[in-house]
């Protein structure tokens, strides 16, 4: 069935809640409202009022929260809604939620999982708009997914609920409507795989999220000036999946990492770092990194899009690569 | 209290202005003028009117995303704020930081934080330069009813309290934050005034809708706060009369309530209550309303003709 | 009220074993056998003896820094609780964590964070559970009064309220944060009491020094929360004997004051009540400490020639 | 006069406080106390309580008003105790602080300076050890500054608390006892500008706060073993001094980044990326990162000194690109 990313992931939510009474949503508007971008809608209906929750405006208590009711068996699917305020909780998710297992235990084991919503969005501004996975990724303990398409979306989200370690999970703003096939049958998308979205030959892009849609664009720009490429989706970007890229970067030797975060810090400073100094010998050029000014997202339109990665920055860096 | 008519034609004034300015700004998103989202704060502009009828040179404020127009209430010009609002080069960061960053710091304005709560304890801060100042002037710090369950609120409050800083903090209870109704957001009927003593403050609730209500109340924590006694609160109740953002049809709540609410319009309250006295005239009122719509007229055509700022000026308002 | 011995000597005992476990942790610190830095809780222990003498099997529990020994209180062996506090691999967490985390998750420890307050939202998070399990079990969440002044503490107590938990919120207030006195951490008298109207929550005021007193107030709360009339916050007053941490030779307080207030020893109050009450004699308090004192000893030798986990175990308590 | 990073920290205060009286200091614990540290012994006596004061557990409102106070004219010198506190402010750092300028205009500007005392200290902890300046390096608008030596730290704490500009100031706790000349007569060192601690001709390493003594330690021994190195302080992380390190890259074409953060997303990581995709044709190996592993502190304090790097470490490191 054609389904959309918002759907995907509702479905997702519903599917793991049926499978087990202890998954548990709670976060702002969530409940009647079904979070501000839908993806909630239907859940009180079918689950009642003690599995969805709407909560105060309180994140360092949404995610606390969630830490103790983790921790006594609990597996809380909560929602931060726009990733951006993931940073007022930043110490409990940082802190507490990547180290609790390692600081008490290992009869301690976390299973929550924490969505967010990210991304420009046309205007929503510097505080509505922010890709912050690349904070979350220096953080021990943590996994971090952000998937590019609704069947990915799918798949990751049951697995991040099915999981035992803490996930944190992001949601492209620009993704929700987007629409893909999603079999009938249940499936799941193991955590820690990335996705070949596009085989190729001369140049690896590995591109998140929403600029997987524009890496795929850039390359066919470029197979029409001859350039082959291959698109990969890393999809989880903690625990990164190193295998599939290297296996990538030795057919092609050329890497451009694409994301929407700001360059500096980003999540392309890792990869680039990490690939440059285990891949040396086969890279042809530098690892080239695509990604957002280093400033905060205006709010003018015009000057937000020329903020953010699109197709044209990414055939140019590939192109000064040849 | 008795009050001159200019006092009352001011408040009038205000309320008036803050109300048209809300309408154009829903008329310029519905027109795609507007990027983003907004959220409208008609049938709560009595809180500000109210409050900001008690201020005097060198006090300072920190408003919320809602209503932004209390930035020209403040004094911001209509072009500057519609600029703004519209992600242009005139406006007051030249639309970079946009509809909920309308903010002068000549109009003793310090700026807001999209992170709601983050800014509360903003006030407090500048407070700091009051006291070293020693003069008796205050600090504005509002925040909504939702915005009450945020942990930076009772940092803020209780850093005030125990500093003494002369801040009053407004809680705009319009019952809801986003789709969450007060009831489910707060433990406590009155998230702003039941608090107060919690950290050793004074406090009053009052009808938001009643502007002079706000006034007189406002008043007299204001008197106490410029006379060294510390930070109080006052909480407004007021209703939200639209959807949080534009496009929210409020599913959550009940259309009946919502309609009872908006027979208490603040503006026509106030409207009436300035006929009845015979303070003014139909005319007067008339006038006071063309003039407005004149120039918010003008300003939003200045708005839409200014140009957005190039790609090379957004490094400009980074560093200092 | 009328106790049963064994009440009254669990209750003695607590405290005894709480006490001489943290003599022992800064006898073990001075020795160079804890690393970092510990917050002795000497002359707090009634806080927690009091308090869980209310406790039933299900229950959760929340500490906190001071005193870390409250971990033996619910159950953590010796063995364990000093092997962590020392780093060794036969610690709860194998050292890892180390002296602010001795946990154990059979024991109903819910763990905490070395970010005071961050983890004050675990207990309404527990709480969860409890009520999808439909018992009369509660949730013990313990803090300062410094801690009281954090935002996460505001946020947890209202979640609590709002979703009506089991949990019952336990100020330790000793009077300071690190240097601070609770006069200038705090815009109130009582940080844990004077808040709890702000939340629509009952509290009570207790003296800290007086296990039985603590017992008899927390029992009532408790009672109350079992019910499922939601949470509460009792207050408890002591004193910290020692500095912040082992090297703080507190030149911000009165030294007089302080020994005012080590007269009021809550383990010897106990036992003068005990003793005067004929409950129990000399001897038997002696056999208890005497007791205390052998398998503490072992527990800490035991500690002492435990090894350390190994470079490739560091990895271990990662990832589930 | 010899003089301990500790005092130079103190006495850059007590000068600025001296030079302009808008200059004003709090945080936890620092008046009579003086900071945990004893940094900021004197100042209340010299002072007032006016201008120096103790504020209630509340990072969020220390950061908080200190952003409200710089904006109308004070220069507040505020502090976090641990830098690992940030975190529970990371919004108001991060959204508020770093953007407050851009996104209100150019009226406004935020004369403040955030004090934090970061790293590994025997035991501290996984909560209280933490190196967490690549955080904020992902945030436009930031000063980020993290001195070496007692010399350094007095300087550039001057120039801080002078900029227009929010600086992070982040103190190194095992640096606080060391000893070093400090000129009785006032300097200031600028902020963004590097320091090369020791000349050298065969490789860069650049190394950040308590790393520079560690790198200082493993050049004796390389230059023992015939290996050259040039041992580089950026001094500032934020903003960045490019041109001292790409022209000692010009000369050696090797780079080493030492830090004490994870490894995962650290200082390095940007450093890396940044001079691999920059000055790729000059280099002669990949850049090589020493960093702390990805793993939360541990408390056992071998298992602490196993974690982060050292002098051998560091060795080790250079050697692999020869
Ligand atoms: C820290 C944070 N959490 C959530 C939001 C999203 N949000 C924007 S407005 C709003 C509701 C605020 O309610 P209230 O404080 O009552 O103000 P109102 O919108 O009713 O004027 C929410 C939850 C936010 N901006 N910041
Ligand atoms: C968020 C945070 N801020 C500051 C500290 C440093 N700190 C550790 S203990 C302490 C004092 C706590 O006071 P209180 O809550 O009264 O507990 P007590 O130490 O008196 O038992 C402080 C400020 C911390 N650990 N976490
Ligand atoms: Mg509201
Ligand atoms: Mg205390």
């Amino acid at each position: 069935m054609l389904k959309t990313y918002a759907q995907a992931i509702g479905d997702a939510m519903k599917e793991e809640m049926r499978n087990d009474d202890n998954v548990i949503v709670f976060g702002e508007d969530v409940a009647e409202f079904g979070n501000i971008f839908g993806i909630t809608r239907g859940i009180l209906e079918e689950f009642g009022p003690d599995r969805i929750k709407n909560t105060p405006i309180s994140e360092t208590a949404i995610v606390g929260s969630a830490i103790g009711a983790a921790t006594v068996g609990l597996r809380p699917c909560i929602e931060l809604m726009y990733a951006d305020f993931a940073l007022v909780a930043f110490s409990e998710i940082y802190h507490s939620i990547g180290k609790w297992r390692f600081l008490h235990g290992p009869e301690y084991k976390l299973p929550l999982v924490i969505r967010m919503a990210m991304g420009s969005s046309f205007g929503a501004g510097a505080e509505h708009s922010n890709c912050v996975e690349s904070l979350f990724m220096h953080a021990p303990g943590l996994t971090i997914v952000s998937p590019s398409s609704a069947y990915d979306a799918k798949g990751l989200l049951k697995s991040a609920i099915r999981s035992d370690n803490p996930v944190l999970f992001f949601e492209h703003k620009q993704l929700y409507q987007t629409k893909e096939e999603i079999p009938e049958e249940e499936y799941t998308i193991p955590l820690g795989v990335a996705d070949i979205k596009r085989e190729g030959t001369d140049v690896t892009i590995i591109a998140v999220s929403l600029m997987v849609k524009k890496a795929l664009e850039a390359a066919e720009i470029l197979a029409e000036k001859g350039i082959s490429v291959e698109v990969i989706d890393p999809r989880t970007l903690a625990p990164f999946d190193k295998d599939t890229v290297f296996e990538s970067i030795r057919k092609t030797h050329r890497v451009v990492v694409v994301e929407e975060s700001h360059k500096t810090g980003g999540i392309g400073a890792e990869l680039a770092a990490m690939i440059q100094e285990e891949m040396y010998d086969e890279l042809d050029g530098p690892v080239v990194r695509v990604a957002s000014l280093d400033v905060p997202l205006p709010y003018n339109i015009e000057m937000e899009l020329h903020s953010i990665p699109n197709a044209e920055k990414i055939v140019t860096a590939v192109e000064s690569l040849f | 209290m008795t009050y001159s008519k200019d006092f009352l034609v001011k408040v009038y004034r205000d309320l008036a202005e803050l109300r048209m300015f809300e309408e154009k700004l829903v008329e310029a998103y519905a027109q795609g003028k507007v990027p983003g989202h907004i959220h409208s704060g008609m049938g709560e502009e009595a809180v500000y009117a109210g409050t900001l009828a008690t201020t005097k040179d060198g006090d300072y404020y920190k408003i919320t995303h809602r209503p932004v127009g209390a930035a020209v209430t403040l004094g911001v010009s209509y072009e500057t704020a519609f600029s703004e609002a519209m992600g242009k080069s005139t406006g007051n960061s030249g639309g970079r930081g946009g509809i909920n960053h309308i903010s002068e710091l000549s109009k003793g304005m310090l700026g807001f934080s999209g992170s709601l709560g983050c800014d509360a304890a903003v006030g407090p801060g500048a407070a700091l330069k009051i006291k070293k100042d020693k003069t008796d002037n205050i600090v504005y710090v509002y925040y909504g009813d939702g915005t009450s369950s945020r942990g930076p609120i009772h940092e803020a409050m209780n850093l005030a309290a125990v500093w003494k800083l002369p801040v009053l903090f407004i809680c705009q209870n319009n019952q809801f934050g986003i789709s969450t109704h007060i009831s489910r957001g707060s433990s406590v009927e009155n998230p702003g005034a039941d608090r107060a003593a919690g950290y050793g403050m004074p406090s009053k609730i009052v009808d938001g809708t009643d502007a002079l209500a706000v006034y007189e109340a406002t008043k007299e924590l204001v008197d106490d706060i410029r006379k060294g006694n510390g930070p109080a609160i006052l909480e407004a109740k007021a209703y939200r009369w639209r959807g949080h953002f534009e496009g929210d049809q409020t599913p959550y709540r009940d259309a009946k309530i919502t309609e009872e609410w908006m027979k208490k319009d603040c503006v026509k309250i106030m409207e009436k209550y300035l006929l009845d006295k015979k303070v003014v005239t139909e005319d007067e009122i008339k006038a006071i309303n063309d003039e407005l719509n004149d120039e918010m007229n003008k300003a939003i055509e200045f708005a839409d003709n200014s140009p957005a700022i190039t790609a090379d000026e957004i490094y400009d308002n980074i560093y200092a």
